[in-house]
C-alpha cells in the first residue's frame, strides 16, 4: 500500500509542476487559469491519496477535496469573468499584453 | 460521530452571522432599489452590519475574561475545534472590522461613478471578505482556515475587477485572481502534506501528532511547512514572491487597495501566525532543527521582504505602487515577531504583532485616504500629485504628515513604537542581523516616505486646483491621524489590554 | 473495502468495451464502405452556398457567462448531496443551516436575473 | 527655590507650549510670531542659568533628576511565571532627566544659541507660521537630548532634532535646499538607527533589574541610564554574570562601534561629514546657527555621554584610534578649508576640524581632555553661531558668501567686519578668547598620552589660521567693490546677538573655570574605572 | 451476481463482467433499433400514418436496414475540419453514454455497478457527452455545426442544474445515493413510490432529462429547421450513426433512472403482485416513460432558444430549489 501512496504522490506532484510549469510561461491567460486548476487538482490527488493511503488514513482528506474542488470552482469562476472583462478591454488573451500597469 | 452546528454555537459565530446576513440583506436591497436612488445607504448599511459585528466580538471578549475570572479556560472550540473563539482571534477580528469600517467609511465619502462604477457591490462584497479574514484568524482547523482564505480572495478578486469598464482594473485583477491561484495551491499542497502525516487537519493534534511524525517523515514535514511558506509568501507579497503587489494596488480602486494592503495581508498573516504557532513550535526539546530552519526562513523571508520593499520603492513615482512596496516592507516587519524564537525572554510576539498591525492598519488607510483625495483634484496617482498640498489644504497635509512619520517610524508615532518592539525582540533574542536589516530598511524608507513631505511642502502647487474634502473621508484620515499620533503617545492602555487579554498557553496551546 | 473495487471492475470492462465498440465497428466499416472522395464532397455543407471564412470562431461571451453560472451552481449542488443523504441523521439546525445555503444561492440566481444575465440574446 | 518646581522639565518642554502659541497666532504677523519665538527661546535660558548659579558640582546635579515611569509596557510574562514566581515583566521606559557637569554647559549652549538664532530669524521671510513652530520644537529637541537621562527617551528627543530640522532646510534653505534636506536625513537616520540597536543591545543586556516586591517578583527591562551604569558595576547583575542576557565582550564591542559610529556621524567624522557641508552651505543662517552650534554638539555629548562613560575598557583601548580620527580631521577640514571660495564652506570645514579637537580631547583619556572637548564644543558653538550669524546678515545684504566676489566690506560695515574679525580670531584660537582654552585643554590633555599625535594636530591649528584670516581678511579687506558701497550697517535686532555672543566668547576667553568648575566631577566614575584598568 | 461482488477481485470476475457487458450492448443495440423503429410508428399512428411498414413484417427491419445503410454508407469528412478532433467526436460521445449503463440495476438480484455514488456517476458521465457535441461542432469547422454545438452545450449545462437538484429529495428521503437502496425505500404500495410525494422533483426530472436528451420540444442543437443538422451535420456513415446510438443509449438510462428513482423500480405497485417478477415491472415502467417521451415528441412544438434557456434558470431551478425546501419540510414533519 505504501508503493500506491508513492505513486500518488508522484502524480500529484508531477502534475503540480507541470500547472506551475503552465502558469510561469504559458502566454494565453485561458491556459494559465487551466494551469492553476491543475495545480488543485494536484492538491486533491494528493489529500484524496492521503486519506486512503496515508500514514493516518481518514475521511478528512477527503471532505478537504471536496471543498478544495468547490473552492477552485468559484476561482475558476472568477478567473474567466476577469478574463472576460480584460478581454472586452483589450481584445486579446495574450498574458504578455497585460502591461498597461507599469512599474 | 457528527458535530453539528447547534443553537449555542451560532451564539460564538454570531459576528460572522451578522455580517453574513448584512451581506445578503444588502444584496437584496441593491438589487430591489431602483436604479436612480444612490447607493450610500449600502455603505451606511455594511458601516452598521460592521460596528453591529464588533459589538459581538467585544461582547465575546468581555465573556472570556469572566472566564477566566472564574478560573476557566479563556477560550472556546466550536464546531469540533474547528473554530475557536479565543483572545487572538477576537483582537485581529477587531483589527479587520475596524480597519474594514474605516475604508468604507472613507469611501463613502469619495467613490465616485469613475471609480467604482458598481457602487452596491463594492460594498457588500467587502462583507464577505471580511468574513473570510474572521475565519483565517479564528479557526483552529486547516480546512477552515482554507476556505476562509478562498472566501477572502474571492471576493478580493471580484472587488479588485469592480472597474469593469477599466482596462487597469481588470488586468489588476487577472494578475491577482493568478497569483491567488497559485498561492492558495501551494498552500493547500503544503497542507495536504502535513494532513498527510498527521492524518488530520486539526491545528492542535498535528500539533500533538508531529513530534512522533517527526521521527519517519522528517523530509515530508519540510515540504509541507516549505511549500505553505511560499504560498503565504505569496499571498503575503513578501519578497521575492511580490512582483505582484505594486501592479495589483495599482490597477484597484483605492478602497480596495486598502483593503488587500490591511485587511487581506493582516488576515493571511494570522493565518501563517496560528499554523506556525500552533505546529511548528512543536518540536521542543531534543529536536528543534526542523522548528530553527522553519523560523530562520520566515526570518529571511521577512528581511528580504523589508529590503525589497523598500528598494523597490525608492525610485517609485506612482503614488500607490509606491505604497504597496512600503506594504511589502511592512509585511516583513509583521512577520519578524513570529521569526523570534519563542523563548523565556521574548515571549510577547503577540503584542508587537497586534500592536504594529493596528499602527499599519492606521497609517495604511489614512494615507490612501489622503492619496484618493489628491488624486481626484488632480486626475492622477503619480508622487506628483501631492505637490503643493501644504499651499492647497494644509490641514490635510499635515495629517498626511503623521501619517508619514508613523510610516516612516519616526518617534512618536504608532510606527515607531512598533518597530521599537519589534527591534527589541529581535535584541533580545540576539537575532541583531534581523535588527540590522529592520533598522537599515527604516533609514532608506526615510527618503521614501520623506518624498511625499518633499512634494507637499517644497514644491510649489499654488496653481493646482484645491482639494475637494468630504465629511466621511475628513473623518477617516483624521482619525487615523490622530490614532497614529495617540497609539504612539499612549502606547500602554492598548498594550496593557492585549496583553491583559492575550495568552500563549490558552491561545496556542490549550487544546 | 476490497470487494468494493468489483463494483469499479464492471465500470472498467464498460470502460473498454465502450472504447473496443466504435473502434472495432469503424474498422468494420472501413473494409465494408466504399471510399471515393472527390473534392466536391469534402466541401463543406452550408445549403450549397461556399463557405465563407473560417466558422472556428471565438464563442459569444454569452456561453461563458452561462459556462460560469453552471460552474456555480453544480458545484454547489455537490454539497446538497452530503447533506441530503445525511439528513435524517442530522436534526432540525441541518435544516436552517441548508435553508440559508440554498436561500444564498437562490440570491445569487436573483442577482444574475436582476443583472439580466438570464436573457438569451444570441443565436 | 528650584527644587519645588520641574525645572528640567519646563526646559524640555516650554519651547513645545511656544510652538502650540505660535500655531494659534494669525499667520500674516511675523513679528508677533517672531517675538513668541524669542521669548519662548529665552525662558529657558533664564532657567538653564538659575540652575548654573545654584548648581554645586560636588553633589553632580542630583538634585534636580526628575524622575518617572512614562511607559511600562507589559511583556508577556507567562514563559517566566510559570518558573520563577514573576508577577510582572515589563519593558519600562522612563521619563528621567537630569543635569550634571557634563551637560549643563550644552544646555546653556543651547539657550544662548537659540535665543540668539531666534533674534536672528529676521531673515526669513516666508511661511512663518510653519517656520515658528518647527523652530521651537526644534528646541524641545535639543534640550530633551542633553538632558534625557534614559537612553530611549534620548533617543526619541535625538530623533525628534530631525523632523523640524528637514523641514527647515528644506523649506527655507537655498538653491539646493531639497537635496541637502535628504542628505541630512538620511545620514542622520542612519546614525540615529545605529544608536538605536546599540542602544537595544544596551538595555537587553545593562537595563535589566529585578525587583523583589511584596507579591513576588518584579522584571523590568528600561533604558534608565543610571541603572546601566550600576549593571556595570555590579558584578553579580545579569550583563555580568552569563546567560541570555549577558553583555559579552563582542556585544560590549558591537555596541561600542555601533555608538561610536553614531555619534561620529552626528560630529561629524571624517567619512560620514559630507551632509553637514550640503546643509552648512544650504540651509538659511538661524538654522546653521543651530544646526552648527548645537545640533553638531549632540555629537560630542552622545560619544562622552554613552561611548566614554559607559565603556571605558572598549575606549581604552581604542584610543589611539579615536585620535587618529582625530587627528584625520583636524587636517583634512583645516586644508581642504584653506582650498574653499565659499565662506560658508570654509566654515563647514572649520567645524570638521575643530570636531576633530574635541574627538582629540576625548581621545586623551583623562580629566584635562574631557573638560577640554567639552570645552571646545560649547567654544566652538557659540563661535560658529556667531559666523553663520553675519553670515546670514552679510548675505541678506549682498546676496553673495562668496570669497572672490566680497571685499572691502570693512569699509560699508565697519561693525559687522569688526565682529567677523573678533569671531575669525577666536575660532583660530587666539588666546584671550574661548577658542583657545577648549583647544589648549584638549590638547594638553592628550599630550600626556600621545606627543607625536598631538604635534600633528597642533599644526592643523596652525592652517586654521591660514584659511580663518584668508576667508576674514578676503572680505573685509581687499579691493573695495563699488556695488557694496551703499550697505547698510546691522539693524539692532542682529546686532543683539552678535555683540552679546562675542561678549560671552570673550567672557569664556578669559574666565574659563566658569565652566571647567562645573565639569569637575562629571568624570570621577569614568576615571576611577579607567584607573583601575591602567593599574590592574 | 451477489456472490461475485462479495469475494475478492479476479481474472474469473472480469470474464463475467465482461460477458455482463456484452450482453448490456446486445441489449442496448436492440432496444435502440425497436425503440426507434417504434418511435416512428407511434408517431405515425398519432399522426394518422402508418409509420414505416415495407421493410420486413410490419417493416419490423426497418432499422436494421437502416443501421446497415449506415453502415455501408462512404464516410467523407471535410476537407476543412479538424481531422483528428472530428474523429474523436463520436467515440467521445458513446463512451459515456455506454458507461452510464454500468450502474443500472434492473432487480434486486440483478445489479450491475453498485456504487455508492448512483447517480453522480450518471452526471459526471453524461456531461462528458456535452464534451463530445461541443467537440463535433467545432471540429466540423461549419457554421450550422458550431452553432449547434455551443447552444447543445449551454442547454445541457443549464438543465443540468435542475435536473441534478430536482434528485436531492430523493435522496433526502433515501439517505443514500445507491440506487438499490433508492429502490427498496419504495418497497410497498404505488403511493410509496418517490412520484408522489417528490411529484414536483419528478416533474422537474422529467422536463430536465427530456432536455438533457435533446429531444423535441428541446432539439435545439439538431433543429432541422434553421440549423439543417446541429453539430452533427458534415456527419455521415457509422459515425453520425455513434450520435444516434449515444443519443438513444442515454433515452434508455434516463428512462431507467426515472424509472429507479420515481416509479419504484422494479417494485410492483401492490405487493400482492409481487409473484409476476421484477423485471417485468420494471420493463412495464421503462416502456411507459419511453412512449411518454415519443409522445411529447409528437405532440409538441419546439421551444424558442430564448424560451429553452429561460425555462431552464428561472422556471425549473427555482422549482427544483423549491422542491428541496418542501421535502426538507416535509420530512421535519411527517418523518
Amino acid at each position: 500500500m505504501v508503493s500506491m501512496l508513492a505513486s500518488y504522490l508522484t502524480l500529484a506532484a508531477v502534475l503540480f509542476c507541470i500547472g506551475l510549469y503552465g502558469v510561469l510561461t504559458k502566454r494565453n491567460a485561458v491556459v494559465v487559469l487551466l494551469s492553476i486548476e491543475l495545480m488543485l487538482n494536484a492538491v486533491n490527488l494528493n489529500l484524496i491519496a492521503f486519506s486512503r493511503y496515508g500514514i493516518a488514513p481518514s475521511l478528512k482528506g477527503q471532505v478537504f477535496a471536496l471543498f478544495s474542488m468547490t473552492v477552485a470552482a468559484a476561482e475558476a469562476a472568477v478567473g474567466i469573468a476577469v478574463l472576460i472583462a480584460l478581454y472586452r478591454n483589450r481584445a486579446t488573451v495574450n498574458v504578455d499584453e497585460f502591461d498597461e500597469l507599469r512599474r | 460521530m457528527i458535530t453539528t452546528l447547534t443553537w449555542s454555537d451560532s451564539w460564538y459565530l454570531a459576528p460572522e452571522i451578522v455580517l453574513a446576513a448584512f451581506t445578503i440583506a444588502l444584496a437584496v436591497l441593491d438589487l430591489a432599489l431602483p436604479r436612480r436612488v444612490g447607493r450610500d445607504v449600502i455603505g451606511w448599511g455594511a458601516l452598521v452590519g460592521l460596528v453591529l459585528a464588533g459589538v459581538f466580538v467585544c461582547w465575546h471578549i468581555h465573556d472570556l475574561n469572566v472566564w477566566k475570572d472564574a478560573g476557566k479556560d479563556a477560550f472556546r472550540n466550536v464546531l469540533g475545534g474547528s473554530w475557536r473563539v479565543d483572545n487572538f482571534g477576537n483582537l485581529l477580528k477587531l483589527a479587520f472590522l475596524g480597519a474594514t469600517a474605516l475604508i468604507v467609511l472613507a469611501s463613502l465619502g469619495t467613490v465616485r461613478d469613475r471609480e467604482v462604477p458598481i457602487k452596491g457591490e463594492f460594498y457588500y462584497l467587502i462583507l464577505p471578505a471580511v468574513i473570510g479574514a474572521m475565519a483565517m484568524s479564528s479557526s483552529g482547523d486547516m480546512l477552515t482556515m482554507y476556505v476562509g482564505m478562498e472566501l477572502l480572495s474571492i471576493t478580493t478578486y471580484v472587488l479588485v475587477a469592480v472597474r469593469k469598464k477599466s482596462g487597469q482594473s481588470a488586468e489588476a485583477a487577472f494578475k491577482y485572481v493568478v497569483t491567488g491561484g497559485t498561492a492558495s495551491a501551494f498552500v493547500l499542497y503544503g497542507m495536504s502534506f502535513l494532513y498527510g502525516v498527521t492524518g488530520t487537519t486539526h491545528l492542535a493534534s498535528i500539533g500533538q501528532a508531529l513530534p512522533g511524525a517527526l521521527a519517519d517523515y522528517r523530509a515530508m514535514i519540510y515540504v509541507a511547512f516549505f511549500l505553505m511558506i511560499v504560498g503565504f509568501a505569496l499571498k503575503l507579497a513578501l519578497a521575492p514572491f511580490h512582483a505582484w503587489a505594486p501592479d495589483v494596488y495599482q490597477g484597484a480602486p483605492t478602497p480596495v487597495t486598502a483593503f488587500l494592503a490591511v485587511v487581506a495581508k493582516g488576515a493571511a498573516m494570522a493565518m501563517v501566525y496560528r499554523i506556525f504557532l500552533n505546529t511548528a513550535q512543536f518540536a521542543t526539546g531534543d529536536d528543534s532543527q526542523v522548528r530553527d530552519d522553519l523560523f530562520l526562513a520566515l526570518g529571511v523571508l521577512a528581511a528580504a521582504a523589508m529590503i525589497v520593499g523598500i528598494a523597490g520603492a525608492l525610485k517609485q513615482q506612482n503614488a500607490k505602487r509606491l505604497l504597496a512596496l512600503s506594504g511589502v516592507a511592512n509585511a516583513g516587519i509583521l512577520l519578524v515577531p513570529l521569526s523570534l524564537d519563542l523563548t523565556n525572554l521574548h515571549s510577547s510576539l503577540f503584542s508587537e504583532f497586534v500592536y504594529y498591525l493596528a499602527a499599519y492598519v492606521l497609517m495604511n488607510i489614512g494615507a490612501l485616504a489622503v492619496l484618493t483625495l489628491v488624486s481626484r483634484s488632480s486626475g492622477h496617482e503619480q508622487l506628483s500629485a501631492f505637490a503643493g498640498l501644504y499651499h492647497r489644504a494644509p490641514w490635510t497635509a499635515a495629517a498626511m504628515t503623521a501619517l508619514l512619520c508613523s510610516l516612516a517610524g519616526l518617534p512618536i508615532t504608532a510606527g515607531f513604537y512598533g518597530k521599537l518592539y519589534i527591534l527589541f525582540a529581535t535584541v533580545q533574542t540576539g537575532e541583531y542581523w534581523l535588527a540590522a536589516i529592520l533598522l537599515g530598511t527604516t533609514v532608506v524608507s526615510y527618503y521614501v516616505y520623506f518624498s511625499f513631505i518633499r512634494q507637499m511642502y517644497m514644491r510649489g502647487g499654488e496653481n493646482e486646483p484645491s482639494v475637494r474634502m468630504t465629511i466621511p473621508t475628513g473623518v477617516v484620515i483624521w482619525v487615523c491621524a490622530a490614532g497614529s499620533v495617540a497609539l504612539g503617545i499612549f502606547p500602554k492602555p492598548v498594550l496593557d489590554w492585549v496583553d491583559g487579554l492575550f495568552s500563549l498557553t490558552t491561545d496556542f496551546l490549550a487544546r | 473495502m476490497e470487494k468494493y473495487a468489483n463494483q469499479y471492475v464492471i465500470v472498467a470492462v464498460f470502460l473498454i468495451l465502450g472504447i473496443v465498440f466504435p473502434i472495432v465497428v469503424l474498422q468494420l466499416g472501413r473494409i465494408l464502405r466504399p471510399s471515393k472522395p472527390t473534392p466536391e464532397k469534402e466541401t463543406t455543407y452550408e445549403s450549397g452556398n461556399d463557405p465563407v471564412g473560417d466558422s472556428q470562431i471565438r464563442f459569444n461571451v454569452r456561453y461563458y457567462l452561462y459556462a460560469l453560472m453552471f460552474v456555480v451552481f453544480d458545484v454547489e449542488t455537490v454539497f446538497l448531496y452530503p447533506w441530503a443523504v445525511a439528513y435524517k441523521q442530522l436534526g432540525l439546525f441541518a435544516l436552517a443551516e441548508m435553508f440559508l445555503f440554498v436561500g444564498l444561492l437562490l440570491i445569487g440566481l436573483i442577482y444574475a436575473w436582476r443583472k439580466k444575465v438570464l436573457q438569451w440574446n444570441s443565436i | 527655590m528650584l527644587e519645588d518646581i520641574p525645572v528640567l522639565s519646563l526646559i524640555v518642554w516650554l519651547p513645545l507650549l511656544g510652538a502650540v502659541v505660535t500655531l494659534l497666532m494669525p499667520k500674516q504677523n511675523a513679528r508677533l510670531l517672531r517675538w513668541t519665538a524669542i521669548v519662548f527661546s529665552v525662558v529657558p535660558l533664564v532657567l538653564g542659568l538659575l540652575l548654573f548659579a545654584s548648581y554645586e558640582p560636588i553633589l553632580g546635579g542630583g538634585a534636580y533628576a526628575e524622575h518617572g515611569t512614562w511607559l511600562s509596557v507589559p511583556l508577556n510574562a507567562e514563559a517566566w511565571s510559570a518558573s520563577q514566581g514573576v508577577t510582572s515583566y515589563r519593558l519600562v521606559f522612563n521619563y528621567l532627566l537630569g543635569i550634571d557637569g557634563i551637560s549643563l554647559p550644552l544646555v546653556l549652549l543651547t539657550g544662548i544659541v537659540s535665543t540668539m538664532s531666534a533674534l536672528a530669524t529676521v531673515h526669513i521671510h516666508k511661511r512663518w507660521k510653519t517656520f515658528y513652530p518647527l523652530f521651537l520644537l526644534l528646541q524641545t529637541g535639543m534640550y530633551g537630548v542633553f538632558l534625557a537621562r534614559d537612553v530611549v527617551l534620548f533617543f526619541i528627543f535625538f530623533e525628534l532634532t530631525l523632523l523640524p530640522m528637514f523641514f527647515l532646510i528644506g523649506i527655507w534653505g537655498y538653491f539646493g535646499k531639497e537635496k541637502a534636506a535628504n542628505r541630512f536625513l538620511l545620514y542622520n537616520g542612519l546614525g540615529s538607527a545605529v544608536m538605536l540597536l546599540g542602544f537595544l543591545i544596551l538595555i537587553a543586556t545593562l537595563g535589566f533589574s529585578a525587583t523583589q516586591t511584596a507579591g513576588g517578583v518584579e522584571l523590568v527591562y528600561s533604558g534608565s541610564y543610571d541603572t546601566m551604569l550600576a549593571n556595570l558595576a555590579d558584578p553579580n547583575a545579569a550583563a555580568n554574570a552569563g546567560g541570555a542576557m549577558f553583555l559579552s565582550g563582542n556585544l560590549r564591542w558591537a555596541a561600542f562601534i555601533l555608538l561610536l559610529i553614531a555619534f561620529g556621524i552626528k560630529l561629524p567624522f571624517f567619512p560620514f561629514h559630507t551632509w553637514m557641508l550640503k546643509v552648512h552651505t544650504e540651509a538659511p543662517p538661524s538654522v546653521v546657527m543651530i544646526h552648527s552650534g548645537i545640533l553638531l554638539k549632540m555629537g560630542v555629548y552622545g560619544l562622552i555621554r554613552f561611548v566614554a562613560l559607559l565603556f571605558p575598557g572598549q575606549i581604552d583601548s581604542w584610543a589611539p584610534v579615536l585620535a587618529t580620527l582625530g587627528v584625520i580631521n583636524i587636517l583634512y577640514g583645516a586644508i581642504l578649508a584653506c582650498a574653499q571660495k565659499e565662506f560658508k564652506l570654509v566654515l563647514a570645514y572649520s567645524s570638521i576640524s575643530h570636531m576633530g579637537i574635541v574627538l582629540l580631547g576625548i581621545a586623551s583619556l583623562n580629566e584635562t581632555g574631557f573638560e577640554g572637548a567639552i570645552y571646545q564644543a560649547v567654544s566652538h558653538g557659540l563661535i560658529s553661531a556667531l559666523l553663520f550669524l553675519i553670515v546670514g546678515s552679510l548675505y541678506e545684504r549682498t546676496g553673495t558668501t562668496r570669497l572672490d566676489e566680497l571685499g572691502g566690506l570693512a569699509r560699508s560695515l565697519p561693525f559687522t567686519s569688526g565682529i567677523l574679525l573678533t569671531a575669525g580670531l577666536a575660532s583660530l584660537g587666539l588666546p584671550g578668547l574661548s577658542g583657545f582654552i577648549g583647544e589648549f585643554l584638549s590638547f594638553l590633555g592628550l599630550f600626556d598620552t600621545w606627543k607625536w599625535l598631538t604635534a600633528i594636530g597642533v599644526l592643523g591649528v596652525l592652517f586654521a589660521a591660514v584659511y580663518v584670516l584668508r576667508g576674514v581678511l578676503a572680505m573685509i579687506h581687499g579691493p573695495m567693490q563699488e556695488k557694496w558701497i551703499g550697505l547698510k550697517e546691522a539693524r539692532f535686532i542682529e546686532a543683539l546677538p552678535m555683540v552679546a555672543l562675542t561678549a560671552l566668547i570673550v567672557l569664556l576667553g578669559v574666565y574659563p573655570s566658569l565652566l571647567t568648575d562645573l565639569m569637575q566631577h562629571g568624570f570621577d566614575g569614568l576615571l576611577k574605572e579607567l584607573q583601575t584598568r591602567v593599574g590592574g | 451476481m451477489d456472490r461475485y461482488f462479495n469475494s475478492p477481485v479476479s481474472w474469473g470476475h472480469v470474464g463475467i463482467f465482461a460477458l455482463e457487458a456484452i450482453a448490456a450492448l446486445a441489449v442496448v443495440i436492440v432496444f435502440v433499433t425497436y425503440a426507434i423503429y417504434f418511435e416512428r410508428k407511434v408517431i405515425g399512428w398519432m399522426q394518422f400514418r402508418i409509420g414505416p411498414n415495407r421493410t420486413g413484417p410490419l417493416g419490423l427491419l426497418q432499422t436494421v436496414a437502416d443501421v446497415a445503410k449506415l453502415l455501408l454508407k462512404e464516410d467523407t469528412i471535410p476537407a476543412r475540419a479538424d481531422k483528428a478532433l472530428f474523429i474523436l467526436a463520436p467515440a467521445l460521445a458513446f463512451v459515456p453514454s455506454f458507461l452510464v449503463l454500468a450502474i443500472i440495476p434492473y432487480g434486486l438480484h440483478l445489479p450491475f455497478a453498485d456504487l455508492n455514488v448512483g447517480f453522480l456517476y450518471y452526471i459526471a458521465l453524461s456531461g462528458v457527452t456535452t464534451i463530445a457535441i461541443v467537440v463535433a461542432g467545432w471540429a466540423s469547422n461549419n457554421k450550422y455545426a458550431l452553432l449547434g454545438g455551443m447552444r447543445s452545450a449551454a442547454q445541457m449545462i443549464s438543465y443540468e442544474v435542475p435536473l441534478v437538484m430536482s434528485i436531492v429529495g430523493v435522496t433526502m428521503m433515501t439517505g443514500s445515493l445507491n440506487l438499490r437502496e433508492v429502490v427498496l425505500h419504495q418497497t410497498g404500495y404505488f403511493w410509496h413510490w418517490n412520484f408522489i410525494p417528490q411529484i414536483l422533483g419528478f416533474a422537474v426530472f422529467v422536463v430536465a432529462a427530456v432536455s438533457e436528451l435533446n429531444r423535441t420540444p428541446f432539439d435545439l442543437p439538431e433543429a432541422e429547421s434553421e440549423l439543417v443538422a446541429g453539430y452533427h451535420v458534415e456527419y455521415s456513415g457509422f459515425r453520425f450513426a455513434f450520435f444516434m446510438l449515444s443519443e438513444y443509449i442515454y433515452m434508455y438510462a434516463i428512462a431507467c433512472l426515472a424509472t429507479i428513482l420515481f416509479l419504484g423500480g422494479w417494485n410492483p405497485p401492490f405487493p400482492q403482485l409481487d409473484f409476476i417478477p421484477g423485471l417485468i415491472w420494471f420493463a412495464l415502467k421503462f416502456a411507459v416513460i419511453v412512449f411518454f417521451l415519443f409522445w411529447i415528441r409528437a405532440t409538441l412544438p419546439r421551444l424558442r432558444v430564448d424560451q429553452l434557456m429561460g425555462m431552464a434558470w428561472k422556471v425549473l431551478l427555482p422549482l427544483a430549489i423549491l422542491n428541496i425546501f418542501l421535502t426538507a419540510l416535509g420530512i421535519e414533519w411527517w418523518g
